[in-house]
């Protein structure tokens, strides 16, 4: 196929970088803005930071349709699921509905999810769902094709305990990393920042990111 | 009950002219056949007690508990019909299975009391079912929530309580629990005082033979819903029925 | 018989917190022939009067074989009966089939009980008119249960049923404590007094109206043969355990009961 | 334009992924069955290796089962399948039993298998099985079936992966083909016996999915025996 | 391009003139023929003074034993040999030419040859035919620099180690030496952990079975033990399968006398053993 | 006959009404999917062995921590030797999600079983029997869980030990690994196990500290932290994460 056309018939893909971090009060995650159709960006400030709850939010990779879908029914889910609790579900909750149609439904959906938030119980949280529907939180999560090529900087300065602040520019840094060597990343950097208060967005322009080796 | 026997009496999906359902009515009554169940929420668990009337010797002794545990945290006591009841059970497990295979944690009692409470309501709104002979308390334990119990009525109704009664002798058992100080009890001496209280409302007249059963869902448990250890069980009951002796004592005093 | 209006129902509850037509399945176990249940502290016993529903039928099978550690013997109507071994049947197979080992007893009556209370909750079905004795043996013991048609079940020492019964299960209640100390002859032959404390005076246990099943430690679910069940009445032959009282009206059986 | 159902592709992430593996439902497990009938007896024999590819699972599995006192089955091919199809036919004797109070015969089972089989004719039991009991008249009998369910009575059989190996060599020595001046007679059980374990010498010699030792039944009317005989382990 | 006038000579090495005929035949749905296969486990390690080269010895076509005790420690050299797994033929056929190659370098160069050059010729051989040669092998010997281990692929790459293993029972042999083989082993405790390094192929792999053979090469010396331990008796007889006479069937008798047309008598003359 | 499976399957997406690829169909053609063909499905985020041998009194089994994407070492503290209960302990390989759910499978029947608290335990072998039974219906699918898994536990007083595939083709032995192991490790323990049929606990150990090694210096995806399950009559130890302890002086050797 002529490369310069794959956008025509190619689903629309967050490839994408993205990443989520827990720190003592809360949890810090981020994510870059590039969505493509094969090699075409057909949104270069996309969000893929997607609120599910006021406390839970979701960092989507893999097709955008089937990740917007699920996040969609998990927040439906959620929310009714609130009112019949009559407060705030529970992180691991959501990351159980998560993983529920991730796994059930591994055939149909390309999808890998970073699901983060704080809760009462457990305070903040990250779990990972990557495709084929397994969970496990972590303490530090990446995902998407940009998360490749930064494990080793992830591994190299994840320090446990760091405070908000320490998260947000580990989290700029890391995917400022990814989108300089992935193509399917790029664009703005977008940062969450959820803890008992709620949730703080920031947006880092991409003339605004950190600048690294670039020979 | 100025209406029985008028006809209207004669379904759960029937008023009579006052505005009552005589059938859920008649269904509380068979709880006055059963014996007495008492729940005590103190200030770091629940401790449920009762008193299990034993009608053949030919019984073996310690079965057909009327204290079930419903999930690993959950306790359930039920006074009734015991096959009625043992279907609530079932329905409460179920619920309790399907939240955690759906949620990932297990499910809240207060959203299983409702669950539970709306299943045993279905059944008093149609005259093809009959409602429910059984009331049942739930227990838990959080630890970050503190102690929980409910009572879930035949109606369907339920309230959380501190203190609660169902059975035979419900009157005589929420006046002993109305003069403890709930809230400040842990659930060693909550033990203690509900072996007393079911040992205190069985009436010898009526019925000869019965055995005690125990249960809490406490701190020291880990939140688990178990039966009380042996040692704590015997050291209960011995209290219960040296203060028995002491009270027929002084009855005696008194004549 | 009739007594009042709140009784041709099972989704009525009477204004004293009753089920009339539960209580009235219970009346029909009363129909049956006699049944007795039993255990030492190895081995389960059941024992039952067999009944020809005429003088040309023969005698009904009154125990039979659930599994391989698993027996029942019934009184009440015979088709609810049948209906429920085969579920008993069913369930020991499914459980069989994926756990690979007998189910415990306890958890069969489980299972059953959950059956039979179904039947009275609801306005289109009637309560098994049917009582049960379960003798099984797992890894806690041997074991006697008793299922009644309100879908409780008991786990019983010792346990009687049917017709007549109440003079069997004065003659249990009398004997029970001795019951663990015996040994698997004697307990058949207490088994057989009972039995034998039901019949009118003109009747006698005979190899053709007794069956005996036992199910125990080493040995599998066995219903006796004849010749078994002939040798094993000869150990109480000339016994008599009947009470005193000596009027015992005969029934009428034109019911399909046994 | 042609249309193309692309395959699952996991387009996020550049590191190799996991390739698709092609899923086959059947695995072959290898081992041999062999059975001699006789007038009064019959027995049967299965090597105990169960294996995949050049790999042993384990070298301690029979594959005889007995489903009565007068019938044993042997299996060899597909173990998932035979786990399940002994499970099934253990409950249906159990049913047949309790049903009508008697033990199902030999060759009642044996068409009760050819049944079984069938029913699962697009999506076999990848087993040879074989089926061997007394029958009726206390003779002893030799079923055979395909994965499919067709069945033949015989008086002796060699099947599984060194069936096509033995069965001539039975042929020639039970069967008594291709022989002169020889007495038509049925061989005595120790003959029997001494030929099934020297068969499997032979097979494990050059059948490399036959080998650690085999497991033998032998019914009579006295019941089930068994013995068992160690073969090379390499 | 063929010529009118003189006779093709056929050209040196593989011919390849029936491929297109063989694929077309396949596609057609004719099975391909089996090669004799040597599912095999082979394995060299470095002694103290030496290398021991190790084999089992069955040969396999697809699940039927073909050979029971083939060989598969090949001669090179005086100084060398080699294991071979894979393709019983190629295997065979590539280490005869190297042989000769080598003896051919030996004579032109008049020294021993090194182990390496033997490594290198395989390596290149190998290499040319893409795998196609499917010939994995092991080469051990010992020359003026010491005693040395190569593990050879069929594609022709080589690594060399101080204890290698190859065929299918490779990572049975490979988790013996793993957990056993140390620097500087005595012969007898080298020649144990080969054999029990074969031993643990022919017990676990399918592929491998019967004996144990060894070869041991020492600086000017070499041991090659055929049959070093015989893993696997095989089982004896329960029963006589002798026939009695008459059990063929005669078809049909016909006796033709010999014709005597000459008789004429040798003398032999006797040996003379008397010195 | 046997109505296992349904509880096992997942419920379809969408719920309540017609699926949505039904309202751009031709009518006639069958939106459904045809079960053989559906399922392309391949294991995704994977580990690798597990190990497991009997000794004199009990089942040991080993598994690192790694779940692997592809050749990407992701998740390194994923657990799968796992307790089931004081008779039983579990070990896995292959597919991570498939294992989790099966784990949730597991650890519910045993909820259930602590629930009834009747005093009977599920035993290995019947916990074997059941995951070969929910193994072979989901391989007579087309949908297997991609999974193995290896039982180890104590039944009427002896070690047994026995796995499961795929498929649900089935065995018990007294030394068992999967994957990688079955090459690299169990040549080691057959032969072990041969001259040492009573190994004691402490030997068991070291041989499958040793068996850890190998797998570690030879299996691709493998990693140098692991776990080790031993289950003995004194109920069930879980110990972990240990350290291969690597030895790399080989490579000096290499000129």
């Amino acid at each position: 196929m002529d490369c310069s056309t794959d956008w025509l018939n190619a689903p629309e893909s967050t490839g994408t970088s993205i990443m989520a971090v827990e720190f003592n009060g809360g949890v810090v995650i981020g994510a870059d803005s590039r969505s493509t159709t094969g090699a075409y960006i057909a949104n270069r400030v996309s969000d893929k930071l997607t609120k599910v709850t006021d406390q839970i939010y979701c960092c989507r990779s893999g097709s955008a349709a089937d990740t917007q879908a699920i996040a969609d029914v998990v927040a439906y889910h959620l929310n009714f699921h609130a009112m019949e609790l009559g407060e705030p579900p529970l992180v691991e909750t959501g990351a159980a509905v998560f993983r529920e149609l991730c796994y059930n439904y591994r055939d149909s959906l390309v999808a890998g999810i970073l699901v983060a938030g704080w809760d009462r119980k457990k305070g903040g949280q990250v779990y990972s769902i990557p495709i084929g529907g397994m969970c496990v939180r972590q303490a530090v999560s990446i995902g998407g094709s940009g998360s490749s090529y930064v494990y080793g900087y992830v591994d190299a300065n994840f320090k446990p305990g760091m405070d908000k602040e320490e998260c947000v520019s580990f989290v700029i840094k890391t995917l400022s990393l990814a989108m300089a060597r992935d193509g399917s990343s790029g664009g703005v950097v977008r940062v969450g920042i959820i803890t008992p208060e709620g949730v703080e967005r920031r947006v880092v322009l991409g003339t605004e990111l950190p600048k690294f080796y670039e020979g | 009950m100025s209406s029985i026997g008028t006809g209207y009496d004669l379904s759960a999906s029937q008023f009579s002219p006052d505005g009552r359902v005589f059938q859920v009515e008649y269904a509380v009554k068979a709880l006055e056949n059963s014996g007495t169940v008492i729940g005590l929420k103190g200030k770091d668990g629940v401790v449920f007690a009762i008193e299990k009337l034993v009608t053949s010797k030919l019984y073996e002794p310690g079965a057909n508990r009327r204290i079930f545990t419903v999930d690993k945290h959950i306790g359930m006591a039920v006074c009734g019909l015991i096959a009625d009841a043992r279907q609530i059970v079932d329905i409460a497990r179920r619920e309790a299975a399907n939240y955690r295979s759906q949620y990932g944690v297990r499910i809240p009692l207060k959203y299983l009391n409702d669950r539970v409470s709306m299943y045993m309501h279905a059944y008093t709104l149609y005259s093809a079912v009959r409602p429910y002979g059984c009331s049942v308390i739930l227990s838990s334990y959080d630890c970050t929530d503190g102690p929980a119990m409910y009572l879930i009525d035949p109606s369907g109704v339920s309230y959380g309580y501190h203190g609660c009664a169902v059975g035979k002798a419900k009157q005589a058992a929420k006046t002993e629990i109305e003069k403890l100080k709930l809230t400040n009890m842990s659930t060693q001496e909550l033990v203690k005082e509900a072996a007393k209280i079911i040992y205190l409302v069985h009436d010898e007249l009526k019925d000869k033979n019965f055995e005690l059963e125990l249960s809490w869902v406490c701190a020291d448990t880990n939140g688990n819903h178990e039966r009380v250890p042996e040692s704590v069980f015997t050291e209960a009951e011995k209290c219960a029925k040296q203060a028995m002796d002491a009270e027929s004592d002084s009855d005696g005093e008194d004549m | 018989m009739f007594r009042n209006s709140y009784d041709y129902d099972v989704t009525i509850w009477s204004p004293q917190g009753r089920l009339f037509q539960v209580e009235y399945a219970i009346e029909a176990v009363k129909f049956g022939s006699a049944i007795v249940g039993l255990k030492n502290t190895t081995d389960a016993v059941l024992v039952s009067l067999k009944k020809a529903s005429s003088d040309l039928a023969a005698f009904k099978k009154k125990i039979i074989e659930i599994d391989e550690y698993l027996g029942v013997t019934y009184s009440g109507l015979t088709a609810d009966a049948k209906l429920l071994t085969r579920f008993l049947r069913n369930e020991c197979l499914s459980y069989r089939y994926t756990e690979n080992v007998c189910i415990p007893a306890e958890r069969l009556l489980e299972k059953l009980s959950r059956k039979m209370h179904v039947a009275t909750q609801r306005y289109d079905q009637r309560p098994f008119g049917v009582g049960m004795l379960v003798a099984g043996f797992d890894s806690k013991g041997p074991h006697i249960y008793e299922a009644c048609p309100s879908g409780t079940f008991f786990n019983c020492k010792a346990m009687t049923l049917g017709g007549r019964c109440q003079s069997a299960r004065t003659y249990l209640e009398k004997n029970f404590s001795s019951f663990p100390d015996c040994n698997l002859e004697e307990i058949i032959k207490h088994g057989l007094r009972a039995l034998q404390s039901t019949l009118p005076k003109n009747l006698n246990l005979t190899n053709q109206n007794v069956s005996i099943g036992v199910v125990g430690a080493d040995c599998e679910f066995k219903i006796f043969s004849d010749e078994e069940v002939y040798n094993h009445l000869l150990l109480i032959e000339g016994e008599n355990h009947r009470p005193d009282c000596d009027e015992f009206d005969e029934e009428d059986d034109n019911n399909e009961v046994s | 334009m042609a249309s193309v159902v692309p395959r699952p592709h996991y387009p996020d992430y550049s590191t190799a992924a996991p390739v698709n593996h092609h899923f086959s439902p059947y695995a072959d497990n290898g081992g041999s069955i062999v059975a001699i009938a006789g007038d009064d007896y019959v027995v049967i024999g299965g090597d105990t290796r169960l294996s995949t590819g050049f790999q042993i699972y384990t070298r301690q599995q029979s594959k005889l089962f007995s489903l009565s006192k007068t019938t044993v089955l042997g299996c060899a091919g597909c173990w998932c399948d035979t786990l399940t199809l002994t499970r099934l036919l253990s409950a249906r004797m159990q049913m047949y039993e309790q049903e009508h109070n008697k033990v199902m015969s030999t060759p009642a089972a044996a068409q009760m298998l050819s049944t079984v089989l069938y029913y699962k004719r697009f999506f076999p039991y990848y087993i040879s099985n074989m089926l061997v009991g007394l029958d009726n008249d206390g003779k002893g009998c030799v079923y055979s079936y395909d994965p499919i369910g067709h069945c033949e009575r015989s008086n002796y059989r060699a099947g599984g992966s060194a069936g096509a190996l033995l069965q001539p060599l039975l042929d020639n020595q039970v069967g008594m083909k291709n022989m002169q001046n020889i007495k038509d007679e049925s061989i005595p059980l120790e003959r029997a016996l001494a030929i099934i374990k020297d068969v499997f010498v032979s097979a494990a010699e050059r059948d490399i999915y036959t080998g650690d030792g085999i497991h033998i039944n032998i019914i009579t009317k006295d019941g089930i025996k068994s013995d068992s005989f160690p073969l090379r382990k390499d | 391009m063929a010529m009118v006038l003189a006779p093709e000579i056929p050209e040196s090495g593989f011919s390849f003139e029936n491929c297109k005929r063989n694929a077309d035949l396949t596609k057609k749905g004719f099975a391909v023929p089996k090669a004799t296969k040597t599912g095999t486990t082979i394995v060299g390690i470095i002694y103290k003074d030496g290398v021991i080269l190790g084999a089992d010895t069955r040969a396999t076509e697809d699940t039927t034993v073909a050979d029971k005790n083939c060989m598969k420690i090949h001669y090179l050299a005086a100084n060398m040999y080699c294991c071979g797994a894979g393709t019983a033929a190629d295997t065979e056929k590539t280490n005869a030419m190297i042989a000769s190659q080598l003896e051919l370098h030996r004579l032109n160069t008049n020294r021993v040859v090194p182990v390496v050059t033997a490594n290198q010729m395989l390596r290149q051989y190998l290499f040319r035919y893409q795998g196609y040669i499917g010939a994995a092998l092991i080469l051990g010997g010992v020359d003026n620099t010491g005693p040395h281990i190569y593990s050879i692929f069929p594609h022709g790459s080589t690594d060399k180690l101080p204890y290698a293993t190859m065929g299918s029972g490779s990572l049975a042999a490979m988790a013996v030496f793993e957990s056993r083989w140390k620097p500087n082993l005595t012969e007898e405790e080298g020649k144990q952990v080969v054999r029990d390094a074969i031993a643990a192929g022919i017990f676990n792999d399918l592929g491998s079975g019967s004996n144990v053979d060894l070869c041991v090469i020492r600086k000017g010396s070499v041991d090659y033990l055929r049959t070093y331990d015989e893993a696997n008796k095989k089982g004896v007889r329960q029963a006589s399968y002798r026939y009695p006479k008459g059990t063929t069937a005669v078809l049909s008798t016909k006796v033709k006398n010999v014709v005597v047309e000459e008789v004429s008598v040798r003398h032999i003359e006797e040996m003379d053993t008397s010195s | 006959m046997f109505n296992t499976v349904d509880a096992y399957s997942a419920p379809p997406l969408w719920k309540n009404g017609p699926s949505p690829c039904a309202f751009h169909n031709f009518p006639g053609t069958n939106c459904e999917n045809n079960d053989f063909t559906q399922h392309s499905q391949a294991p995704v985020t994977t580990a690798t062995s597990v190990i497991a041998f009997t000794f004199n009194t009990g089942v040991i089994i080993g598994g690192d921590l790694l779940a692997s994407y592809g050749s990407l070492a992701r998740y390194r503290n994923c657990p799968r030797v796992m307790k089931v209960n004081d008779n039983i302990i579990m070990g896995a390989g292959g597919d991570y999600a498939d294992f989790q759910y099966v784990k949730d499978l597991v650890d519910q029947k045993i909820i259930e079983e602590d629930c009834l608290d009747d005093g009977f335990k599920l035993k290995p072998r019947s916990l074997y029997c059941w995951l070969t039974r929910i193994m072979y219906n989901r391989r007579s699918r087309f949908d297997p869980f991609w999974n193995n898994f290896v039982v180890g536990g104590i039944q009427e007083g002896l070690p047994f030990l026995g796995t499961v595939d795929k498929l649900g083709t089935a065995y018990e032995d007294n030394a068992i690994c999967t994957g990688y192991g079955a090459h690299l490790a169990l040549p080691l323990i057959r032969d072990a196990l041969e001259k040492n049929p009573l190994m004691s606990e402490e030997e068991a150990k070291a041989l499958l500290t040793k068996c850890m090694e190998v797998l570690f210096y030879r299996d691709a995806r493998s990693y140098p932290k692991y776990q080790i399950g031993v289950i003995t009559d004194d109920g069930v130890k879980i110990e972990g994460p240990l350290e291969v302890s690597q030895k790399w002086d080989l490579a000096h050797m290499i000129h």
